[in-house]
Protein backbone atom coordinates (compact mmCIF):
# COMPACT_ATOMS: atom_id res chain seq x y z
CA UNK A 1 0.00 0.00 0.00
CA UNK A 2 1.28 3.66 -0.15
CA UNK A 3 1.67 6.45 2.05
CA UNK A 4 2.97 9.51 1.54
CA UNK A 5 6.05 10.67 4.14
CA UNK A 6 6.83 14.63 4.92
CA UNK A 7 9.95 15.43 5.93
CA UNK A 8 10.96 18.32 7.74
CA UNK A 9 13.55 21.03 8.87
CA UNK A 10 16.67 19.14 8.57
CA UNK A 11 15.41 15.98 7.53
CA UNK A 12 13.78 17.95 4.72
CA UNK A 13 16.89 19.38 3.58
CA UNK A 14 19.25 16.35 3.75
CA UNK A 15 16.56 14.17 1.92
CA UNK A 16 16.30 16.68 -0.49
CA UNK A 17 12.73 16.50 -0.71
CA UNK A 18 9.67 17.19 1.81
CA UNK A 19 7.41 14.92 0.64
CA UNK A 20 7.76 11.30 -0.20
CA UNK A 21 5.22 8.54 -1.99
CA UNK A 22 6.58 5.08 -0.89
CA UNK A 23 4.94 1.43 -0.99
CA UNK A 24 4.69 -0.66 2.72
CA UNK A 25 3.66 -3.41 3.19
CA UNK A 26 0.25 -3.89 4.59
CA UNK A 27 1.27 -4.71 7.82
CA UNK A 28 4.05 -2.17 8.11
CA UNK A 29 4.20 0.10 11.57
CA UNK A 30 5.88 3.79 11.25
CA UNK A 31 9.03 2.37 12.18
CA UNK A 32 8.86 -0.06 9.20
CA UNK A 33 7.83 3.77 7.21
CA UNK A 34 10.92 5.30 8.95
CA UNK A 35 13.29 2.41 7.78
CA UNK A 36 12.48 2.53 4.37
CA UNK A 37 13.10 6.35 4.54
CA UNK A 38 16.48 5.69 5.65
CA UNK A 39 17.30 3.00 3.42
CA UNK A 40 16.54 5.18 0.51
CA UNK A 41 18.12 8.40 2.14
CA UNK A 42 20.93 6.96 4.25
CA UNK A 43 21.84 10.49 4.98
CA UNK A 44 18.66 10.82 7.77
CA UNK A 45 19.63 7.50 9.36
CA UNK A 46 21.65 9.39 12.10
CA UNK A 47 18.44 10.93 13.58
CA UNK A 48 17.07 7.06 14.50
CA UNK A 49 17.14 7.86 17.78
CA UNK A 50 16.10 11.87 17.91
CA UNK A 51 13.14 11.17 15.55
CA UNK A 52 9.70 12.19 16.72
CA UNK A 53 6.41 10.85 14.53
CA UNK A 54 2.96 11.99 13.52
CA UNK A 55 0.32 10.28 11.64
CA UNK A 56 -2.26 12.36 9.53
CA UNK A 57 -1.13 15.53 11.67
CA UNK A 58 -0.95 13.91 15.22
CA UNK A 59 1.71 12.74 17.20
CA UNK A 60 2.12 9.04 17.13
CA UNK A 61 4.24 6.82 18.49
CA UNK A 62 7.09 4.56 15.86
CA UNK A 63 4.85 1.24 16.38
CA UNK A 64 1.87 2.59 15.32
CA UNK A 65 0.56 0.51 12.24
CA UNK A 66 0.06 3.01 8.96
CA UNK A 67 -2.81 2.57 6.98
CA UNK A 68 -3.26 3.22 2.84
CA UNK A 69 -3.14 6.94 2.10
CA UNK A 70 -1.81 7.73 5.73
CA UNK A 71 0.32 10.94 5.67
CA UNK A 72 3.47 9.86 8.25
CA UNK A 73 5.66 13.13 9.14
CA UNK A 74 8.98 12.80 10.56
CA UNK A 75 10.24 15.73 12.69
CA UNK A 76 13.55 16.18 13.86
CA UNK A 77 14.43 17.76 17.58
CA UNK A 78 12.64 20.83 17.55
CA UNK A 79 13.70 24.73 18.19
CA UNK A 80 10.90 26.77 18.06
CA UNK A 81 9.96 29.28 20.47
CA UNK B 1 -5.62 32.64 19.04
CA UNK B 2 -3.57 29.17 18.88
CA UNK B 3 -1.97 29.85 15.20
CA UNK B 4 0.95 29.60 13.06
CA UNK B 5 1.65 33.02 11.00
CA UNK B 6 4.13 34.32 8.16
CA UNK B 7 2.61 37.78 9.37
CA UNK B 8 4.28 40.21 11.89
CA UNK B 9 3.32 39.37 15.46
CA UNK B 10 1.41 41.94 17.87
CA UNK B 11 1.13 41.48 21.54
CA UNK B 12 -1.72 43.77 21.52
CA UNK B 13 -4.01 42.41 18.96
CA UNK B 14 -3.36 38.80 20.77
CA UNK B 15 -4.36 39.85 24.41
CA UNK B 16 -7.19 41.67 22.63
CA UNK B 17 -8.63 38.47 20.88
CA UNK B 18 -7.89 36.36 24.27
CA UNK B 19 -9.59 39.13 26.49
CA UNK B 20 -12.41 39.42 24.19
CA UNK B 21 -13.04 35.10 24.52
CA UNK B 22 -12.85 35.23 28.36
CA UNK B 23 -15.82 37.74 28.12
CA UNK B 24 -17.49 36.09 25.75
CA UNK B 25 -17.53 33.58 28.76
CA UNK B 26 -18.67 35.63 30.88
CA UNK B 27 -15.79 35.92 32.90
CA UNK B 28 -13.49 38.62 33.38
CA UNK B 29 -10.08 39.16 33.71
CA UNK B 30 -7.33 41.29 35.89
CA UNK B 31 -3.91 40.11 35.05
CA UNK B 32 -2.68 39.50 31.49
CA UNK B 33 0.75 37.95 31.42
CA UNK B 34 2.71 37.83 27.63
CA UNK B 35 5.85 36.52 26.19
CA UNK B 36 7.58 37.63 23.02
CA UNK B 37 10.82 35.85 21.96
CA UNK B 38 12.96 38.29 19.92
CA UNK B 39 15.14 36.55 17.17
CA UNK B 40 19.00 37.98 18.84
CA UNK B 41 21.71 38.96 17.05
CA UNK B 42 24.41 36.75 17.68
CA UNK B 43 24.07 32.76 18.66
CA UNK B 44 27.00 31.33 20.17
CA UNK B 45 29.22 33.97 19.45
CA UNK B 46 28.68 34.02 15.72
CA UNK B 47 26.63 37.24 14.15
CA UNK B 48 23.24 36.42 12.94
CA UNK B 49 22.15 37.38 9.68
CA UNK B 50 18.65 36.21 9.90
CA UNK B 51 16.37 33.64 10.79
CA UNK B 52 14.12 31.32 9.35
CA UNK B 53 11.45 29.42 11.07
CA UNK B 54 9.67 26.53 9.56
CA UNK B 55 6.68 24.48 11.28
CA UNK B 56 4.38 21.60 10.28
CA UNK B 57 1.51 23.92 10.95
CA UNK B 58 -1.27 21.69 11.69
CA UNK B 59 0.55 19.75 13.73
CA UNK B 60 1.54 22.81 15.40
CA UNK B 61 -1.91 23.99 15.86
CA UNK B 62 -2.58 20.80 17.67
CA UNK B 63 0.17 21.20 19.88
CA UNK B 64 -0.79 24.60 20.95
CA UNK B 65 -4.00 23.09 21.55
CA UNK B 66 -3.14 20.69 23.81
CA UNK B 67 -0.77 23.24 25.81
CA UNK B 68 -3.71 25.06 26.41
CA UNK B 69 -5.94 22.11 27.82
CA UNK B 70 -3.06 20.79 30.02
CA UNK B 71 -2.51 25.27 31.35
CA UNK B 72 -6.58 24.80 32.11
CA UNK B 73 -6.15 21.02 34.12
CA UNK B 74 -3.72 23.17 36.60
CA UNK B 75 -5.72 26.59 36.14
CA UNK B 76 -8.82 26.11 35.43
CA UNK B 77 -9.83 29.70 34.11
CA UNK B 78 -7.09 30.87 32.63
CA UNK B 79 -7.05 32.18 28.70
CA UNK B 80 -3.97 31.30 26.46
CA UNK B 81 -3.37 32.56 23.40
CA UNK B 82 -0.07 31.10 21.45
CA UNK B 83 0.93 32.10 17.75
CA UNK B 84 4.19 31.12 16.46
CA UNK B 85 5.62 33.09 13.35
CA UNK B 86 7.33 31.19 10.48
CA UNK B 87 9.56 32.26 7.66
CA UNK B 88 12.15 34.59 7.26
CA UNK B 89 12.60 36.65 10.17
CA UNK B 90 14.75 40.05 10.99
CA UNK B 91 17.23 40.25 14.25
CA UNK B 92 14.75 42.23 16.86
CA UNK B 93 11.43 40.36 14.90
CA UNK B 94 9.37 38.35 17.32
CA UNK B 95 9.22 34.82 16.81
CA UNK B 96 6.28 33.65 19.06
CA UNK B 97 3.97 35.54 21.35
CA UNK B 98 1.88 34.12 24.16
CA UNK B 99 -0.53 35.05 26.22
CA UNK B 100 -1.96 34.37 29.52
CA UNK B 101 -5.07 36.07 31.22
CA UNK B 102 -6.15 34.97 34.48
CA UNK B 103 -7.86 36.89 37.70
CA UNK B 104 -4.71 37.55 39.37
CA UNK B 105 -1.35 38.15 38.34
CA UNK B 106 0.26 35.18 39.86
CA UNK B 107 -1.70 33.01 37.86
CA UNK B 108 -0.84 34.75 34.70
CA UNK B 109 2.72 34.46 34.92
CA UNK B 110 2.50 31.09 35.85
CA UNK B 111 0.50 30.10 32.78
CA UNK B 112 2.35 32.41 30.30
CA UNK B 113 5.79 30.61 31.41
CA UNK B 114 4.00 27.07 31.41
CA UNK B 115 2.94 27.46 27.53
CA UNK B 116 6.50 29.00 26.77
CA UNK B 117 8.50 26.38 28.12
CA UNK B 118 5.64 23.43 26.35
CA UNK B 119 6.19 25.13 23.12
CA UNK B 120 10.01 24.59 23.35
CA UNK B 121 9.48 20.71 24.30
CA UNK B 122 6.88 19.96 21.95
CA UNK B 123 5.87 21.99 19.33
CA UNK B 124 7.01 21.47 15.44
CA UNK B 125 8.68 24.10 15.10
CA UNK B 126 12.75 24.65 13.57
CA UNK B 127 14.78 27.13 13.82
CA UNK B 128 17.21 27.61 10.81
CA UNK B 129 19.98 30.05 11.51
CA UNK B 130 21.70 32.28 8.92
CA UNK B 131 25.52 33.66 9.30
CA UNK B 132 27.80 35.43 7.61
CA UNK B 133 29.87 32.39 6.91
CA UNK B 134 26.78 29.55 6.94
CA UNK B 135 23.69 28.27 8.19
CA UNK B 136 22.63 26.26 11.04
CA UNK B 137 19.72 24.43 12.22
CA UNK B 138 18.89 24.42 15.67
CA UNK B 139 18.03 21.24 17.33
CA UNK B 140 16.70 21.02 21.26
CA UNK B 141 14.09 18.73 22.40
CA UNK B 142 12.62 15.60 21.03
CA UNK B 143 9.50 16.33 20.78
CA UNK B 144 7.39 13.75 22.85
CA UNK B 145 3.89 15.38 24.04
CA UNK B 146 3.41 12.10 26.11
CA UNK B 147 6.24 12.58 28.50
CA UNK B 148 4.96 13.34 31.72
CA UNK B 149 8.59 13.95 32.94
CA UNK B 150 8.60 17.15 30.41
CA UNK B 151 5.64 18.05 31.16
CA UNK B 152 6.21 17.72 35.18
CA UNK B 153 9.60 19.74 34.29
CA UNK B 154 7.27 22.47 32.77
CA UNK B 155 5.11 22.43 35.79
CA UNK B 156 7.98 22.56 38.18
CA UNK B 157 9.78 25.82 36.24
CA UNK B 158 6.07 27.40 35.97
CA UNK B 159 5.71 27.23 39.24
CA UNK B 160 8.80 27.39 40.83
CA UNK C 1 9.32 54.28 28.90
CA UNK C 2 8.61 55.22 32.76
CA UNK C 3 5.60 57.15 33.13
CA UNK C 4 2.06 58.34 34.37
CA UNK C 5 -0.74 58.72 31.62
CA UNK C 6 -3.77 59.51 31.30
CA UNK C 7 -3.97 57.59 27.38
CA UNK C 8 -4.91 54.02 26.89
CA UNK C 9 -1.66 51.84 27.00
CA UNK C 10 -0.20 49.84 24.55
CA UNK C 11 2.03 46.62 24.65
CA UNK C 12 3.24 46.77 21.78
CA UNK C 13 3.58 50.71 22.24
CA UNK C 14 5.81 50.15 25.56
CA UNK C 15 7.67 47.28 24.72
CA UNK C 16 8.87 48.89 21.17
CA UNK C 17 10.42 51.45 22.84
CA UNK C 18 12.14 49.41 25.74
CA UNK C 19 13.71 47.17 22.97
CA UNK C 20 14.97 50.34 21.14
CA UNK C 21 16.57 51.52 24.51
CA UNK C 22 18.26 47.90 24.56
CA UNK C 23 19.39 48.42 21.22
CA UNK C 24 20.65 52.18 21.46
CA UNK C 25 22.94 50.62 24.45
CA UNK C 26 24.64 48.32 21.79
CA UNK C 27 22.76 44.94 22.88
CA UNK C 28 20.21 42.82 22.12
CA UNK C 29 17.06 41.03 24.29
CA UNK C 30 16.08 37.60 23.08
CA UNK C 31 13.04 37.18 25.96
CA UNK C 32 10.07 40.02 26.52
CA UNK C 33 7.82 39.59 29.30
CA UNK C 34 4.77 41.98 29.76
CA UNK C 35 2.29 42.65 32.72
CA UNK C 36 -0.89 44.16 31.92
CA UNK C 37 -3.43 45.26 34.87
CA UNK C 38 -6.93 45.16 33.56
CA UNK C 39 -10.04 46.60 35.58
CA UNK C 40 -12.15 43.77 36.64
CA UNK C 41 -16.10 44.22 36.69
CA UNK C 42 -16.34 42.76 40.16
CA UNK C 43 -14.53 43.64 43.70
CA UNK C 44 -15.23 41.64 46.79
CA UNK C 45 -18.70 40.66 45.71
CA UNK C 46 -19.89 43.75 44.21
CA UNK C 47 -20.14 45.14 40.68
CA UNK C 48 -17.53 47.56 39.25
CA UNK C 49 -19.38 50.58 37.80
CA UNK C 50 -15.86 52.09 36.54
CA UNK C 51 -12.40 53.14 38.29
CA UNK C 52 -10.43 55.90 38.81
CA UNK C 53 -6.83 56.09 39.50
CA UNK C 54 -4.84 58.81 40.95
CA UNK C 55 -1.21 59.35 40.84
CA UNK C 56 1.35 61.60 42.59
CA UNK C 57 2.91 61.79 39.15
CA UNK C 58 6.25 62.98 39.74
CA UNK C 59 6.58 60.92 42.26
CA UNK C 60 5.18 58.18 40.97
CA UNK C 61 7.76 58.16 38.13
CA UNK C 62 10.76 58.41 41.14
CA UNK C 63 9.52 55.78 41.93
CA UNK C 64 9.46 53.69 38.73
CA UNK C 65 13.15 55.02 38.24
CA UNK C 66 13.45 53.24 42.28
CA UNK C 67 12.16 50.23 40.63
CA UNK C 68 13.97 49.86 37.42
CA UNK C 69 17.40 50.60 39.13
CA UNK C 70 16.71 48.01 41.54
CA UNK C 71 15.97 45.16 38.90
CA UNK C 72 19.58 46.95 37.55
CA UNK C 73 21.03 45.67 40.58
CA UNK C 74 19.88 42.36 40.21
CA UNK C 75 19.78 42.06 36.68
CA UNK C 76 22.51 44.40 35.56
CA UNK C 77 20.90 43.58 32.02
CA UNK C 78 17.31 43.98 32.03
CA UNK C 79 15.75 47.21 30.83
CA UNK C 80 11.97 48.04 31.87
CA UNK C 81 9.16 49.70 31.07
CA UNK C 82 6.61 50.83 33.69
CA UNK C 83 3.55 52.94 32.30
CA UNK C 84 0.48 53.72 34.98
CA UNK C 85 -2.73 55.00 33.62
CA UNK C 86 -4.69 57.52 35.56
CA UNK C 87 -8.15 59.02 35.35
CA UNK C 88 -11.75 57.14 34.51
CA UNK C 89 -11.04 53.57 33.66
CA UNK C 90 -13.41 51.23 32.07
CA UNK C 91 -13.99 47.42 32.73
CA UNK C 92 -11.22 46.01 30.94
CA UNK C 93 -8.72 48.65 30.51
CA UNK C 94 -5.53 48.40 31.21
CA UNK C 95 -4.59 50.29 34.66
CA UNK C 96 -0.73 49.53 34.05
CA UNK C 97 1.95 47.84 31.58
CA UNK C 98 5.31 46.87 32.46
CA UNK C 99 7.98 45.58 29.94
CA UNK C 100 10.80 43.42 31.39
CA UNK C 101 13.40 42.83 27.88
CA UNK C 102 16.37 40.36 29.10
CA UNK C 103 18.26 38.11 26.62
CA UNK C 104 16.49 35.05 28.48
CA UNK C 105 13.04 34.23 29.30
CA UNK C 106 13.67 33.18 32.82
CA UNK C 107 14.66 37.22 33.99
CA UNK C 108 12.30 38.42 31.83
CA UNK C 109 9.92 36.90 33.72
CA UNK C 110 11.84 37.69 36.71
CA UNK C 111 12.23 41.04 36.06
CA UNK C 112 8.93 41.67 35.33
CA UNK C 113 7.18 40.16 38.20
CA UNK C 114 9.50 41.80 40.78
CA UNK C 115 8.12 45.42 39.20
CA UNK C 116 4.38 44.70 39.58
CA UNK C 117 5.31 43.83 43.05
CA UNK C 118 7.02 46.80 43.74
CA UNK C 119 4.95 49.00 42.34
CA UNK C 120 1.89 47.62 44.12
CA UNK C 121 4.20 48.06 47.34
CA UNK C 122 5.16 51.74 46.91
CA UNK C 123 4.29 53.43 44.23
CA UNK C 124 2.13 56.83 44.93
CA UNK C 125 -1.18 55.64 42.62
CA UNK C 126 -4.70 55.08 44.21
CA UNK C 127 -7.76 53.02 43.25
CA UNK C 128 -10.80 54.38 43.54
CA UNK C 129 -13.94 52.25 42.80
CA UNK C 130 -17.66 53.24 42.04
CA UNK C 131 -20.44 50.91 42.81
CA UNK C 132 -23.83 50.92 41.31
CA UNK C 133 -24.38 51.83 45.24
CA UNK C 134 -21.41 53.70 46.31
CA UNK C 135 -17.56 54.21 45.83
CA UNK C 136 -14.29 53.21 47.81
CA UNK C 137 -11.08 54.19 48.29
CA UNK C 138 -8.83 50.90 48.02
CA UNK C 139 -6.03 51.33 50.54
CA UNK C 140 -3.17 48.60 50.81
CA UNK C 141 0.10 49.06 51.28
CA UNK C 142 1.59 51.85 53.40
CA UNK C 143 4.64 53.11 51.01
CA UNK C 144 7.85 53.07 51.88
CA UNK C 145 10.73 52.71 49.74
CA UNK C 146 13.36 52.19 52.10
CA UNK C 147 11.66 49.18 53.58
CA UNK C 148 14.25 46.48 52.87
CA UNK C 149 12.06 43.66 54.24
CA UNK C 150 9.29 44.48 51.57
CA UNK C 151 11.93 44.67 48.67
CA UNK C 152 13.26 41.38 49.98
CA UNK C 153 9.18 39.95 49.56
CA UNK C 154 9.25 41.33 45.96
CA UNK C 155 12.71 40.08 45.30
CA UNK C 156 11.64 36.11 46.53
CA UNK C 157 7.95 36.07 44.88
CA UNK C 158 9.86 37.03 41.56
CA UNK C 159 12.71 34.60 41.54
CA UNK C 160 10.53 32.03 43.56
CA UNK D 1 7.61 80.21 57.54
CA UNK D 2 5.61 78.80 55.03
CA UNK D 3 5.08 75.50 53.32
CA UNK D 4 2.75 73.88 50.50
CA UNK D 5 0.94 70.42 51.71
CA UNK D 6 -0.77 68.24 49.01
CA UNK D 7 -2.93 65.42 49.65
CA UNK D 8 -3.77 62.73 47.92
CA UNK D 9 -6.98 60.12 47.31
CA UNK D 10 -9.07 59.43 50.65
CA UNK D 11 -7.32 62.21 52.36
CA UNK D 12 -7.80 64.90 49.88
CA UNK D 13 -11.40 63.63 49.57
CA UNK D 14 -12.09 63.89 53.62
CA UNK D 15 -9.46 67.07 53.98
CA UNK D 16 -11.90 68.82 51.38
CA UNK D 17 -8.33 69.91 49.59
CA UNK D 18 -6.07 68.78 47.22
CA UNK D 19 -3.47 71.60 48.41
CA UNK D 20 -2.52 73.79 51.73
CA UNK D 21 -0.39 76.44 52.78
CA UNK D 22 -0.01 76.71 56.20
CA UNK D 23 2.45 78.38 58.55
CA UNK D 24 4.79 76.08 60.37
CA UNK D 25 7.91 77.26 63.25
CA UNK D 26 11.29 77.40 61.30
CA UNK D 27 11.96 73.84 63.29
CA UNK D 28 9.56 72.21 61.87
CA UNK D 29 9.71 68.57 60.89
CA UNK D 30 7.33 66.85 58.54
CA UNK D 31 5.61 65.21 61.61
CA UNK D 32 5.00 68.80 62.93
CA UNK D 33 3.13 69.60 59.45
CA UNK D 34 1.60 66.69 59.74
CA UNK D 35 -0.09 67.73 63.53
CA UNK D 36 -1.15 71.06 61.91
CA UNK D 37 -3.00 68.98 58.89
CA UNK D 38 -4.47 66.71 61.20
CA UNK D 39 -5.66 69.73 63.57
CA UNK D 40 -6.88 71.59 61.05
CA UNK D 41 -9.08 68.86 59.82
CA UNK D 42 -9.40 66.18 62.38
CA UNK D 43 -10.98 63.58 60.05
CA UNK D 44 -7.27 62.71 58.07
CA UNK D 45 -6.30 61.83 61.79
CA UNK D 46 -6.91 58.46 61.60
CA UNK D 47 -4.15 58.14 58.75
CA UNK D 48 -1.97 58.86 61.70
CA UNK D 49 0.02 55.36 61.27
CA UNK D 50 -0.43 54.87 57.85
CA UNK D 51 0.45 57.80 56.04
CA UNK D 52 3.51 58.26 54.03
CA UNK D 53 5.23 61.57 52.92
CA UNK D 54 7.28 63.03 50.49
CA UNK D 55 8.88 66.66 50.46
CA UNK D 56 9.54 67.93 47.00
CA UNK D 57 8.41 64.81 45.24
CA UNK D 58 10.78 62.60 46.86
CA UNK D 59 9.98 60.36 49.85
CA UNK D 60 10.87 61.12 53.22
CA UNK D 61 10.70 60.50 56.51
CA UNK D 62 8.21 62.35 59.26
CA UNK D 63 10.96 62.87 61.69
CA UNK D 64 12.65 64.93 58.45
CA UNK D 65 13.33 68.87 59.38
CA UNK D 66 11.35 71.30 56.56
CA UNK D 67 12.39 74.57 54.67
CA UNK D 68 10.36 77.55 53.66
CA UNK D 69 8.71 76.79 50.18
CA UNK D 70 8.79 72.86 50.72
CA UNK D 71 6.01 71.38 49.36
CA UNK D 72 5.01 68.42 51.62
CA UNK D 73 2.97 65.44 50.35
CA UNK D 74 1.36 62.93 52.42
CA UNK D 75 0.10 59.78 51.05
CA UNK D 76 -2.80 57.12 52.30
CA UNK D 77 -1.64 53.69 51.76
CA UNK D 78 -1.27 52.74 48.09
CA UNK D 79 -3.37 50.94 45.42
CA UNK D 80 -1.49 51.16 42.46
CA UNK D 81 -1.09 48.39 39.59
Amino acid sequence: MRVTVRLFARLRELAGAEALTIDVPTDATIADVWRQVTDAHPSVAPFDRAISCAINASFARMSQPVSAGDEIAFLPPVSGG
Amino acid sequence: MLAVTRAPLSVDALAGAVEASVRARGKGCGAVASFAGLVRATHQGRAVRYLEYEAFDALAVKTFEQIRDEARQRWPDAALGIVHRVGRLSIGDASIVIIAATAHRTEAFQVCRYAIERVKQIAPVWKHEFFEDGDAWVEGAVADPADETARARALAVACA
